[in-house]
């Protein structure tokens, strides 16, 4: 009974670390969105998880039903579900503009190209160093 | 009439079950897109359409009924056109079909890789 | 009865997805997803008619209506991305 | 429920983003049936409309954009694999408190909820729960969701600004779409009549079955899009005009704060919709669909111009790089 009774919320878990780790671990930007949608989707699958009373029916009253499920957490999350569309696409938007700026959508090569413009700037600013043509080697490779 | 209409209706529910499940064993053991495709959207169309007729049955009049319809309608024929769209633009895209020339090398078995 | 169809319908939702994950061209993928759709819809009737409650039919309506529409988002996606002429694009 | 585990993982190991994409979309239906069993039905709609249809639609719009293969990673993933296991262990550890699954005494269903359940019906006056609760109870959330919402949208139409002259260029440019699919267009027209007033039974009837405007505009949406996607941006921009659409977005967020402004100088507090008429319930009623109207068409709208953009994106792409 102990682990039937607990099994949903493993599941939230497992769901929200393969979230985590595609947030963490990969480097396209449009993966990390979807691991962020599924992240927050377990987080919407605990809610309801904690709504559901055993053996109710859906909130909407009836005289035939007693018993109903909680209905506070899908309200909450009904909106949530909406909110992370709208943020979805405002990320989406960002990748599509950062793909016009950098030509890429690969963290580590938009990171190589920032160093390599700030080393530009620098050294507009002041002049040459020693070290950096060593730098742009390594980086234009 | 409750018994034969329950009758039926299992009828109507055990058959379309029956075309749905051939239809998913089609999808994953056919060899080629084209003939999982025929096989899919064939058995798709007429197991919903019987499913759904069974669910007709048990419902009886009411606001149920004219939504199950609806449900009936739009798979009809959102289903079929999405099956044709498929395979137009699996054609367009180069996808071959499998076929078998015999005219080319008689008495070779069909292909299956 | 209903329980037997839900049997069924998850059945054949279980191959439809393994089909998903082997699919060796897109277009396998695409029906797969397609098939899924359709057989969800059903499996939501289903539930409703299994729980006694078959008021909650709509849900199932808009799945019918959504899969169709993003098979045809997905298909034109293709369509265009597949080749570069200049023939249409929206 | 394992389904979807088998289902995230997938997408974890998949390196082109088009399946990634799809699989996120048989994941979200999936997640929809789970919510349906759940009881949560109207989740369960705004789940099916909005994971399985716009974000879709929206992420394979972006995809057009930036291409569809993901590159291979040269680090190893294995301190992220590290602390992913920790922060899960934790988290398990975590859940050995929570009360079983499903048992009617848990601490969540003991505070607001039985209000809720037993009190609407006389206080509100409506069927169903769940819109009683967000449109009436918690007023003020929704109006700051609705409110979210218009900001995103304000977000996505300044990042992917298009000047005037690419439209103008462009817009000689737009072949009619699909000229050759008839089939599809053929019913595609008969489709979309059908979408559009779905959505309109949806938005309406919110009050006794699942749904709100929430979901309707979502789905109002969806159809609009069905349209843009096989006659053409330009024919579909013909119907939704730019300014249009704009002022609709406004227009939801000020109907929902204006139903508010009007309870205060009815002399009621903000968003209390008892004394827009004699009758309390009579007045929550009105309130209750006023709201939610104003709630359907920011999301409509807004959902809309999202989509709108993307597509110019791509348009401007293709003739003037």
């Amino acid at each position: 009974m102990n682990i039937i009774g607990l099994y949903n919320y493993w599941i939230v878990v497992l769901l929200m670390m393969i979230g985590f780790y595609i947030v963490i671990a990969h480097e396209n930007l449009i993966k990390k969105l979807v691991g962020l949608t599924i992240f927050q989707t377990s987080v919407f699958f605990f809610y309801i998880s904690m709504g559901k009373i055993n053996g109710a029916t859906p909130p909407i009253l009836d005289e035939k039903w007693q018993l109903y499920s909680n209905p506070l957490p899908h309200v909450l999350i009904l909106t949530a579900i909406v909110v992370g569309i709208a943020t979805t696409a405002l990320g989406l938007s960002l990748v599509v503009r950062i793909q016009e700026a950098y030509g890429s959508i690969e963290e580590s090569e938009i990171q190589v190209q920032d160093t390599h413009d700030q080393l530009e700037c620098q050294l507009e600013a002041y002049g040459p160093g020693p070290d950096f043509t060593i730098l742009n080697k390594d980086l234009t490779k | 009439m409750e018994l034969f209409l329950d009758i039926l209706s299992w009828f109507f529910l055990a058959s379309g079950s029956f075309f749905c499940l051939t239809g998913a064993v089609g999808l994953l053991r056919f060899p080629d897109f084209f003939s999982r495709i025929h096989a899919t959207s064939l058995t798709d169309t007429l197991g919903a359409g019987l499913i759904l007729t069974g669910m007709m049955l048990q419902a009886g009049w009411g606001l149920v009924l004219p939504k199950l319809l609806m449900i009936l309608l739009l798979s009809f024929l959102a289903g079929t056109t999405a099956s044709h769209a498929m395979a137009k633009a699996a054609l367009k895209s180069g996808l071959k079909p499998l076929v078998n020339n015999e005219e080319n090398q008689p008495g070779e078995k069909p292909s299956k890789p | 009865m209903f329980a037997m169809t839900c049997i069924a319908l998850l059945i054949v939702m279980a191959l439809a997805l393994i089909r998903a994950f082997k699919g060796p061209t897109l277009y396998d993928r695409i029906l797969a997803v397609n098939t899924f759709g359709t057989k969800t819809v059903l499996l939501i009737a289903a539930v409703d008619f299994l729980r006694g409650r078959p008021d909650f039919l709509d849900i199932a309506i808009v799945y019918a209506l959504i899969n169709f529409i993003s098979v045809i988002a997905i298909l034109r996606f293709f369509e265009y991305a597949g080749k570069n002429s200049v023939e249409g694009e929206s | 429920m394992s389904f979807l585990a088998l289902t995230a993982l997938a997408i974890v190991r998949l390196n082109d983003l088009f399946a990634v994409v799809m699989l996120s979309g048989i994941y979200s239906l999936l997640s929809a049936s789970f919510f349906l069993s759940l009881d949560a039905v109207d989740v369960a709609f705004t789940e099916a409309s909005v994971g399985a249809g716009i974000s879709t639609l929206l992420f394979l719009a972006s995809l057009k954009l930036v291409g569809r293969y993901e590159k291979k990673s040269r680090y190893k993933p294995a301190l992220a694999l590290g602390i992913v296991i920790v922060t899960g262990a934790l988290l398990i550890y975590g859940t050995m408190d929570m009360p079983h699954f499903g048992s009617p005494d848990s601490p969540i269903h003991q505070h607001v909820a039985p209000r809720y359940i037993n009190d609407s019906m006389a206080e509100i006056g409506v069927p169903n729960i769940v819109t009683s609760v967000l449109a009436s109870y918690r007023g003020f959330d929704t109006l700051g969701e609705t409110l979210v919402v218009f900001t995103a949208g304000i977000g996505v139409m300044s990042l992917l600004l298009i000047s005037r002259e690419t439209k103008d260029h462009s817009k000689k440019l737009v072949p009619a779409d699909m000229q050759q699919q008839i089939i599809l267009r053929v019913v595609a027209k008969m489709m979309i009549p059908l979408i559009l007033m779905f959505a309109l039974y949806v938005q309406f009837h919110g009050d006794y079955g699942p749904g709100g405007g929430f979901q309707a505009g979502v789905i109002f949406a969806a159809g609009v899009i069905l349209y843009t996607m096989l006659f053409g941006l330009g024919r579909a921009r013909q119907v939704f005009k730019r300014q249009v659409l704009e002022l609709l977005t406004a227009t939801g967020v000020l109907l929902y704060g204006g139903v508010g402004v009007v309870c205060m100088l009815m002399g009621g507090d903000f968003l209390d919709y008892s004394v827009l008429r004699h009758d309390a319930i009579h007045g929550q009623h009105l309130g209750i669909l006023l709201v939610e109207l104003g709630v359907g068409i920011t999301v409509a709208s807004v959902m809309i111009l999202i989509f709108f953009k993307f597509t110019w994106r791509t348009v401007k792409h293709k003739y003037n790089p």
